[in-house]
């Protein structure tokens, strides 16, 4: 501890000083000894202040970043971003740093973080990473939000100025006046008219000027903006009536606007909720539905589809961005297959005795659950998001789409509407609908009954395959995967109506919404509760589902 | 077929397998591993099976315990609680083993706990937990809430000034009472309950997308704002991509977690996880010899270049290697006296220092917090100064802030009023 | 050893009697008989010989015996609707469990001031979620008429209600069996959450005695299990009489043509509610007799799965047939416990496999094979094969209709 | 109506409440008729099963319903014995009776019995059982778990088992009946129930001409005691029991007589155009 602080009153005395050259010859001492001619350079503190970075410990790096961003400015970005990547490191003998990346053959690759020279591979005993934590981290984003403000593009300085709105010290504010006085593009002008609104609410002590402050302020999403108006509202000490009520109005409208963007968003996650029961329930509505099969082993066949994306991810590890591309039709194939020797192997034995199905079908789940457990351990499977899919679709600072939910939600539907018209369109849907509408007459008229069957098993548990490779980035790719979809699919064909595509749609994205809606009011888990007695009483209601098989013949 | 040579076959194959468990050398001492190794919770068990295995293979390298060697017991449980207690009672009576290691859940504790306590065996359990417990039967080597969630929300506190709190977890016994104990305690440090935000979710819970959309609004109030996850293990994965998925990074909303560790970590890309947190006793990143040397050595046995290291891990190493020292020190097997023996027993840490066996039977341990890598492992960015002795009774809950356990004499009690000076609780 | 040679003995035994099983009154007579007679000779060698006796039974067969005995009832719960009524429950364990819960609030009262905190009134789990009062539905359970009664009379009522709604509603088939599924799930998941005030995920645990007999004697245990036994026989012979009865075969008739049966006269929905009602309370009991012996009950009983495994068990015993259904729930479950000890890393390999061979072999189960041995004989005999069948020979399937359409 | 006012309906002493009025059970046919049908439509999805039908069928006569595929001749079954629905119209079981008030298990204890196109057995009952199952009495869930033959109600079986020539298959399981036989168990099932009103669905289906000659001579031989109605597409086997014959065309009544009567009508002739007649 002792040492800490007297470490830090060096650094103290070093700030101080900066940039005499005693404390130049201080630090070198304890330094690397390459800085020593460099010191006499002007840049010569910054290869003395590099090399402390490297062995400093978290708590004086923030003081030497400081320190850099103050003699480097615009150059230390490239260090700062490395830095908060991670992928800053230095060489253990010659205290070079340089920032690391792997490339697709897993080799490190070097390159200078000032000018991007490369500086080949490097092997993994000589060089070490510069130590970085939370702390540092928000240190450099702060820095790098800085230097955007200067130099950066222009949704790099709005960013920069959205950050800078937590936090409205006269330091940052001088720092907007100089960015506003180089002239910005309209976005950033307005923000930074609203920084300047906030620090006129807050420090001004003129009611006009406040109350056009608050003008400024009104229906502005930015939460920094609502947290001020709410901390006027609650502090006592402010006692203009006037200021007061212009304040209540503004967080109200604003608080309408949330509430309005609160509903989308609901909205949005009970549709991603929605997909995934609808991509989750789709091959099961076929193998179920239309086959009438009880396929307990479904969600296994899901558990195979997501395990494929694991695989497939370990093959092609330079690949990523295309992985999931690749797994799709891979995972269709393997789970596909692994149906079809299903119904060849056993379900085909089972013929119209669909209760018995379930039996052998749980069998089946078990044996495959275990299989995976062997094969793979029991551990969860890294599955990699890839680039494309993560982050989010800011729509404004209250309601954003994540990438992912928004693919899936896409992917889901594709699916579906892939699988409609196979049905409807081709001879092997015409067969199916044939053989599932009547077995004997299908096998009169020449339909190769047992070959349509196991095409159909086939089909339903490649698409679980299918959904399997969406719900890998959703959620954990381990032998219990499939058993926490397979109670929800059979409620969503169930309410949708044992053997109606569409119904499978309506059910999933209805029981998705409803439960998304119930959630902010009685918890995930009373919500979900809710959902199954109401499916219950549904049931009771329409006990064919959603969308009954119709006809004359229905006994 | 004929029925009854079917029937007979069956009996007879029922009898055999029985019969081969059974002629076994009486001249072993017998180590009862009672892990699930399927249903939900093999995907965290497995490995204290595979480590106790492991321990026993090196002791029996070493010459054994007392001139005999180890045999390891191997049970599946399966994530069945009732099994728990069936498996417990046949390891005890059948298999007659000398010592369990076992159980993670608390359920599957409490329902060993009577039949262990009946029988008068003796187990290890190696996992954190929310304590409020002591059994004369029982030893437990894993985290009690003031080595792990006390010490993180001091470091939340001190080192990342948060001011605002979300206490999220599984609606089940650990977090519920982790979270009373963290309520209890934040209150008294002066954090107004507006700024505690208490959300439960079901096991397994895989749509995160609201919760964490709430996370950020109230994280959104402009005051440093800390997630204290008890987010018990497979909802953990979708929990944090969907953290990942909605851009809440460390430097924001730093989450601290209690139940994930490297482990819960290799089955989830960490990169966009970076700075996330973790308290335990023990993480596979720490840099000792001692550990380098258990790692290496799990690595061999597992032929896994990948395989990880994890706290319950190193709780299952220490709670084994005390138990062996208790055993050379008692020269039997015979529980009271290992019992006895146990209390006071020092072993060194993977992480550094000693861990030391208390009265209460638990230990006196390291506290480390760690930041997730993007490798998987954690970075130790801040430690204990010295060893945290584990508390079986939580000091910030009212029914049991006058109970301690103490198992020497004359007290003898796992449940001692310290007012009323006497035994059995009565903590109201 | 010893359990060795019991287990085989038992197996055994009751193999050849139902091998010789000819009519089903006579064999079901045997099968109390078998039943009843293992229970008493094993609680005898367990009380009365010493523990080196190589005749000893010890107290963890016992306990096995006696949970396995509360499957078969269960098991036969099941098979009562499915077996002879074509109700495919998904949701049995919902009875069971709410009959164990019933009865492990009793137990848990009973703990009174022994618990860790030493509260005359509240269960530890409360004390430590900082309740302060006890809820209302636990008030009473501390008299054993009284939860025996709620032990009862909520799990029949549950069962009545989601009877009464569902098949006047026509609910039937696929449809029934996943409703019965949501039914189990949602009070899974109600059960879990601690704010129910049944301890949550923990459940129930750390019994001390019952009706003032201290649980973890062996003669309690002994008691319990010739209580099962006996509860067991009675239940069954309860249970045949009733499928033997008109009503029986009035439902057997509602399973193979319900519309028929209604074009009779027959309400069909009563017959069916009643039936339900009755099967749920066979499961009310059994659950009650389980918590005891196993010394735990919480949600994870409710989980669908378990039910599932429930009518693996009466698939594999054959359905139709009440001794079919209590052979296989122990068949089944002594194969788990051998299994999991034996070959922990690979039992559900073999559980599994069992399933799907005994589906696709045995379609009607063990039962369907010694009937199929019993046919062969008398015809080899020459004998008219005229006698009364069991409802077990029926080929229709009810549910084809819904799962094809 | 306001809650006093229900009140004081519910309190009024010269009335008994409703659910205390013991049930008519006993069928009024002081009209000879025994069953009116009047402006009855019923539509699957906008395709009219039956529109505006009328029908009266008097006590103890043999009617036959005839009428191509879709006329509305099962249609107008299902709703006469409650298994449908009807969207308008009415349907009266003698003077009293209101069969839409009813439901399936009440129309058939009221009197009503049905035969099923595909007969329809409990297959895994002996035959004599399914003939026990169908008699006449109390059909409650309680009674039937006391339930036991009374003397009387065993010659009943005897006798139906001897009207339809089953008595050596008493025992036999009838689902390894042929299908003629299970035809015959199931009339046999209705005769059991001693209805007043029998409504048969094509009962000659499937049948050997000697098969069908007997199945003739039974129904004919019922008519009288009891009232029954015919489905049947056997134009033959129409002609050799019916003394009326109601078409039905696209869910109406197209004509009605005798069937010289009806094999002349012009209507008919233009429907039925170079068929059968």
């Amino acid at each position: 501890m002792k040492h800490l602080l007297l470490t830090g009153c060096l650094l103290l005395a070093l700030v101080t000083t900066l940039p005499a050259a005693s404390a130049g010859s201080v630090v070198s001492e304890q330094a690397a000894p390459s800085a020593t001619p460099a010191s006499e350079e002007p840049g010569g503190n910054r290869q003395v202040l590099l090399a402390r970075l490297t062995r400093a410990s978290l708590r004086e790096s923030a003081e030497v970043l400081d320190q850099l961003e103050r003699s480097g400015g615009r150059a230390m970005r490239g260090l700062f971003a490395a830095m908060l990547a991670g992928d800053l490191y230095y060489h253990r003998e010659t205290g070079r740093l340089m920032a690391v990346q792997k490339n697709p053959a897993g080799e490190r690759i070097g390159s200078d973080i000032f000018t991007g020279e490369g500086l080949g591979v490097q092997s993994r005993g000589s060089i070490k990473k510069v130590r970085v934590n939370n702390r540092l981290r928000s240190h450099l984003r702060d820095a790098i939000a800085r230097i955007d403000l200067m130099h950066g593009t222009e949704a790099q300085k709005e960013g920069a100025v959205l950050a800078i709105l937590d936090d409205l010290s006269p330091q940052n504010m001088r720092l907007l006046q100089v960015t506003a006085d180089a002239g910005q593009s309209d976005r950033v002008s307005e923000l930074i008219e609203l920084a300047r609104a906030m620090v006129e609410l807050r420090d001004s002590s003129v009611t006009d000027a406040r109350l056009s402050a608050i003008a400024v302020m009104s229906g502005r999403l930015e939460a920094p903006v609502r947290n001020q108006l709410q901390r006027l509202l609650d502090d006592e000490r402010e006692s203009d009536r006037k200021i007061r009520i212009a304040a209540q109005q503004s967080l109200e409208e604003i608080e309408g606007r949330i509430a309005f963007y609160d509903f989308m968003e609901q909205l949005f996650f009970g549709l991603s909720l929605g997909s995934v029961l609808l991509l989750a329930a789709i091959g099961l509505a076929i193998t179920f539905g239309v086959m009438g099969v009880i396929n307990m082993a479904h969600g296994e066949m899901i558990m195979l589809g997501a395990y494929t994306t694991y695989v497939v991810q370990q093959l092609m590890p330079g690949a990523i961005e295309y992985s999931l591309v690749v797994a799709v039709p891979a995972a269709f194939l393997v789970s596909g297959s692994v149906g079809v020797l299903i119904e060849r192997g056993v379900i085909r034995h089972l013929q119209g005795r669909p209760l018995e199905t379930l039996l052998a079908t749980f069998g089946i789940s078990l044996i495959l659950q275990q299989a995976v457990r062997t094969i793979f351990s029991p551990l969860n499977m890294p599955v990699v998001t890839p680039g494309w899919m993560s982050g989010v679709f800011a729509i404004n600072p209250v309601f954003s789409v994540t990438f992912n939910r928004l693919y899936i939600l896409l992917f889901a539907l594709a699916v579906f509407a892939l699988l409609l018209v196979t049905l409807k369109k081709t001879s092997l849907g015409l067969n199916v609908r044939a053989v599932s509408q009547n077995r004997d007459m299908a096998k009169a008229m020449g339909v190769r009954t047992e070959m349509v069957d196991a095409m159909t098993f086939g089909l339903g548990s490649g698409i679980a395959g299918v959904a399997g490779v969406a719900l890998s980035q959703l959620t954990n790719v381990g032998p219990n995967l499939g058993q926490s979809y397979i109670i929800d699919s059979f409620m969503v064909v169930v309410f949708g109506g044992v053997g109606n595509l569409l119904g499978t749609l309506v059910g999933g994205f209805s029981l998705g919404v409803t439960n998304k809606f119930l959630e902010p009011a009685t918890g995930a888990v009373l919500a979900n509760i809710i959902v199954l007695v109401c499916l219950i009483l549904f049931i009771q209601k329409r006990p064919k589902g959603l969308f009954p098989q119709r006809g004359r013949a229905a006994e | 077929m004929n029925v009854k040579k079917f029937v007979a076959g069956m009996a007879l194959a029922a009898g055999t397998s029985v019969l081969s468990a059974a002629v076994m050398a009486a001249d072993t001492i017998k180590v009862g591993v009672l892990h699930s190794l399927s249903g939900t919770m093999a995907i965290s068990e497995t490995t204290l099976k595979d480590t106790v295995l492991m321990m026993v293979d090196e002791q029996n390298r070493k010459g054994g315990l007392l001139g005999k060697k180890l045999e390891a017991v191997v049970v599946d449980p399966a994530s069945d609680w009732p099994l728990f207690a069936e498996k417990t009672r046949e390891l005890l009576t059948k298999e007659k083993v000398d010592v369990i290691f076992g159980c993670w859940t608390s359920v599957s504790r409490k329902s060993v706990l009577p039949v262990i306590e009946e029988l008068n065996g003796l187990m290890f359990y190696p996992v954190q937990y929310e304590g409020e417990e002591s059994s004369k039967n029982v030893f437990y080597t894993g985290a009690s809430p003031n080595q792990q969630a006390i010490p993180a929300v001091d470091y939340l506190m001190n080192d990342l000034e948060v001011e605002r709190w979300v206490l999220a977890g599984t609606d089940y016994v650990y977090p519920r009472t982790t979270n009373k104990i963290l309520e209890a305690y934040l209150e008294a440090k002066g954090v107004d309950k507006k700024d505690i935000m208490v959300n439960y979710t079901p096991f397994g819970h895989s749509d995160w997308q609201s919760i964490v959309a709430d996370i950020k609004k109230f994280g959104g109030a402009g005051k440093k704002t800390a997630v204290v996850s008890t987010i018990n293990g497979d909802a953990n994965v979708p929990f944090y991509k969907e953290l990942a998925n909605q851009g809440v990074s460390a430097e924001d909303i730093p989450v601290v977690a209690f139940s994930v560790g490297e482990e819960e970590l290799s089955g989830i890309d960490t990169r966009p996880l970076v700075g996330h947190l973790a308290a335990w006793n023990y993480f596979q990143g720490v840099d000792s010899e001692a550990n380098e040397r258990f790692i290496q050595e799990w690595k061999k046995f597992t032929g896994d270049e990948k395989r990880v290291t994890n706290d319950p891990m190193e709780a299952t190493y220490i709670g084994f290697n005390m138990w062996a020292k208790a055993v050379e020190k008692a020269e039997t097997t015979d529980v009271d006296a290992v019992e006895q023996a146990m209390i006071g027993i020092e072993f060194p840490n993977l992480s550094g220092g000693v861990a030391k066996m208390n009265k209460n039977h638990h230990l006196s341990k390291p506290v480390f917090i760690g930041e997730i890598q993007d490798d998987g492992q954690f970075e130790v960015v801040w430690e204990t100064d010295g060893l945290v002795a584990g508390d079986a009774w939580s000091d910030f809950l009212p029914g049991s802030k006058d109970l301690i356990a103490d198992w020497t004499a004359p007290i003898k009690c796992g449940n001692y009023n310290t007012k009323a000076k006497a035994c059995g609780g009565q903590g109201q | 050893m010893t359990t060795v040679e019991h287990n085989r003995s038992l197996f055994g035994n009751l193999a050849g009697a139902l091998a010789q099983l000819r009519a089903p009154g006579e064999g079901s007579s045997l099968l109390v008989a078998i039943l009843l007679g293992v229970t008493l000779l094993m609680s005898a060698a367990n009380l009365l010989l010493p523990a080196e006796s190589p005749l000893y039974v010890s107290t963890y067969t016992i306990t096995l015996m006696g949970k396995y005995l509360c499957f078969a009832m269960l098991a036969m719960a099941v098979d009562i609707v499915w077996g002879y009524c074509g109700i495919l429950s998904l949701g049995h364990g919902a009875f069971f469990a709410l009959g164990g819960y019933g009865m492990g609030m009793y137990l848990m009262r009973q703990i009174g001031d022994r618990g860790v905190y030493g509260n005359p009134d509240l269960p530890d789990f409360m004390v430590f979620l900082n309740w302060q009062e006890l809820p209302w539905y636990w008030q009473g359970m501390d008299q054993f008429w009284f939860a025996l009664l709620m032990a009862l009379l909520v799990p029949g009522l549950l069962a009545f209600v989601f009877g009464w709604l569902a098949f006047r509603s026509r609910v039937t088939g696929v449809y029934l069996s996943i409703m019965t599924q949501a039914l189990t799930y949602a009070l899974m998941l109600a059960f879990f959450r601690n704010e129910m005030g049944f301890g949550g995920n923990n459940g129930l645990t750390d019994f001390k005695d019952m009706l003032g007999f201290d649980l973890q004697a062996d003669g309690t245990r002994v008691a319990l299990l010739m209580a099962t036994a006996l509860l067991l026989a009675l239940t069954f012979v309860a249970s045949r009489a009733i499928v033997q009865s008109r009503l029986g075969r009035v439902v057997v008739a509602i399973r193979d043509a319900e519309p028929r049966a209604r074009f009779l006269g027959y309400r069909t929905e009563g017959y069916k509610v009643w039936l339900f009602v009755y099967s749920a309370l066979v499961a009310a009991v059994a659950g009650m007799l389980y918590v005891p012996q196993v010394g735990i009950i919480n949600p994870g009983e409710f989980s669908p799965l378990n039910s599932i495994e429930v009518v693996v068990w009466v698939a594999v015993g054959g359905r139709g047939t009440l001794y079919g259904a209590i052979v296989g729930a122990l068949l089944v479950n002594y194969a788990k416990t051998r299994f999991t000890a034996v070959m922990p890393d690979g039992w559900l390999f073999a559980l599994g496999t069992l399933f799907v061979v005994v589906t696709v072999l045995l379609p009607k189960g063990l039962a369907g094979l010694l009937q199929r041995g019993r046919t062969t004989d008398a015809e080899t005999r020459g004998e008219n094969n005229t006698g009364e069948v069991s409802a077990g020979d029926a080929p229709a399937e009810p549910i084809t209709g819904e799962a094809r359409a | 109506m306001n809650v006093t006012a229900q009140a004081r309906e519910l309190l009024r002493r010269d009335t008994t409440w409703p659910f205390l009025v013991p049930r008519q059970r006993a069928v009024d046919v002081s009209h000879q008729v025994i069953l009116y049908v009047e402006g009855l439509s019923v539509s699957f999805d906008g395709f009219k099963a039956l529109n505006d039908l009328n029908l009266y069928v008097n006590d103890g006569e043999l009617r036959c319903l005839i009428g191509a595929n879709g006329a509305g001749k099962t249609t107008l079954m299902d709703v006469i014995t409650g298994k449908t629905r009807c969207d308008s119209g009415s349907a009266w079981f003698g003077r009293n009776i209101d069969l839409l008030a009813h439901d399936e298990a009440a129309i058939a204890q009221l009197g009503i019995g049905r035969k099923f196109q595909k007969p329809t057995v409990f297959e895994a009952h002996t035959v004599y059982t399914n003939l026990e199952l169908s008699l006449k009495g109390s059909k409650g869930a309680w009674s039937a778990l006391t339930a036991a033959l009374t003397g009387e109600q065993r010659d009943r079986i005897d006798r139906v088992l001897e009207t339809i020539g089953l008595v050596n298959a008493r025992y036999q399981l009838a689902g390894a009946l042929s299908h003629g036989q299970k035809q015959w168990l199931e009339i046999g099932m209705l005769l059991a129930a001693e209805p007043r009103l029998l409504l048969i669905d094509e009962p000659v289906a499937g049948m050997t001409a000697e098969e069908a000659e007997r199945t003739a001579e039974l129904l004919t031989s019922l008519a009288g005691e009891h009232t029954v109605i015919v489905v049947e597409h056997d134009m033959e086997f129409v002609r050799s029991i019916a003394r009326t014959v109601t078409v039905l065309h696209q869910g109406a009544v197209l004509a009605e007589g005798t069937m010289d009567q009806v094999q002349n009508n012009p209507d008919v002739i233009e429907v039925y155009l170079g068929e059968d007649a």
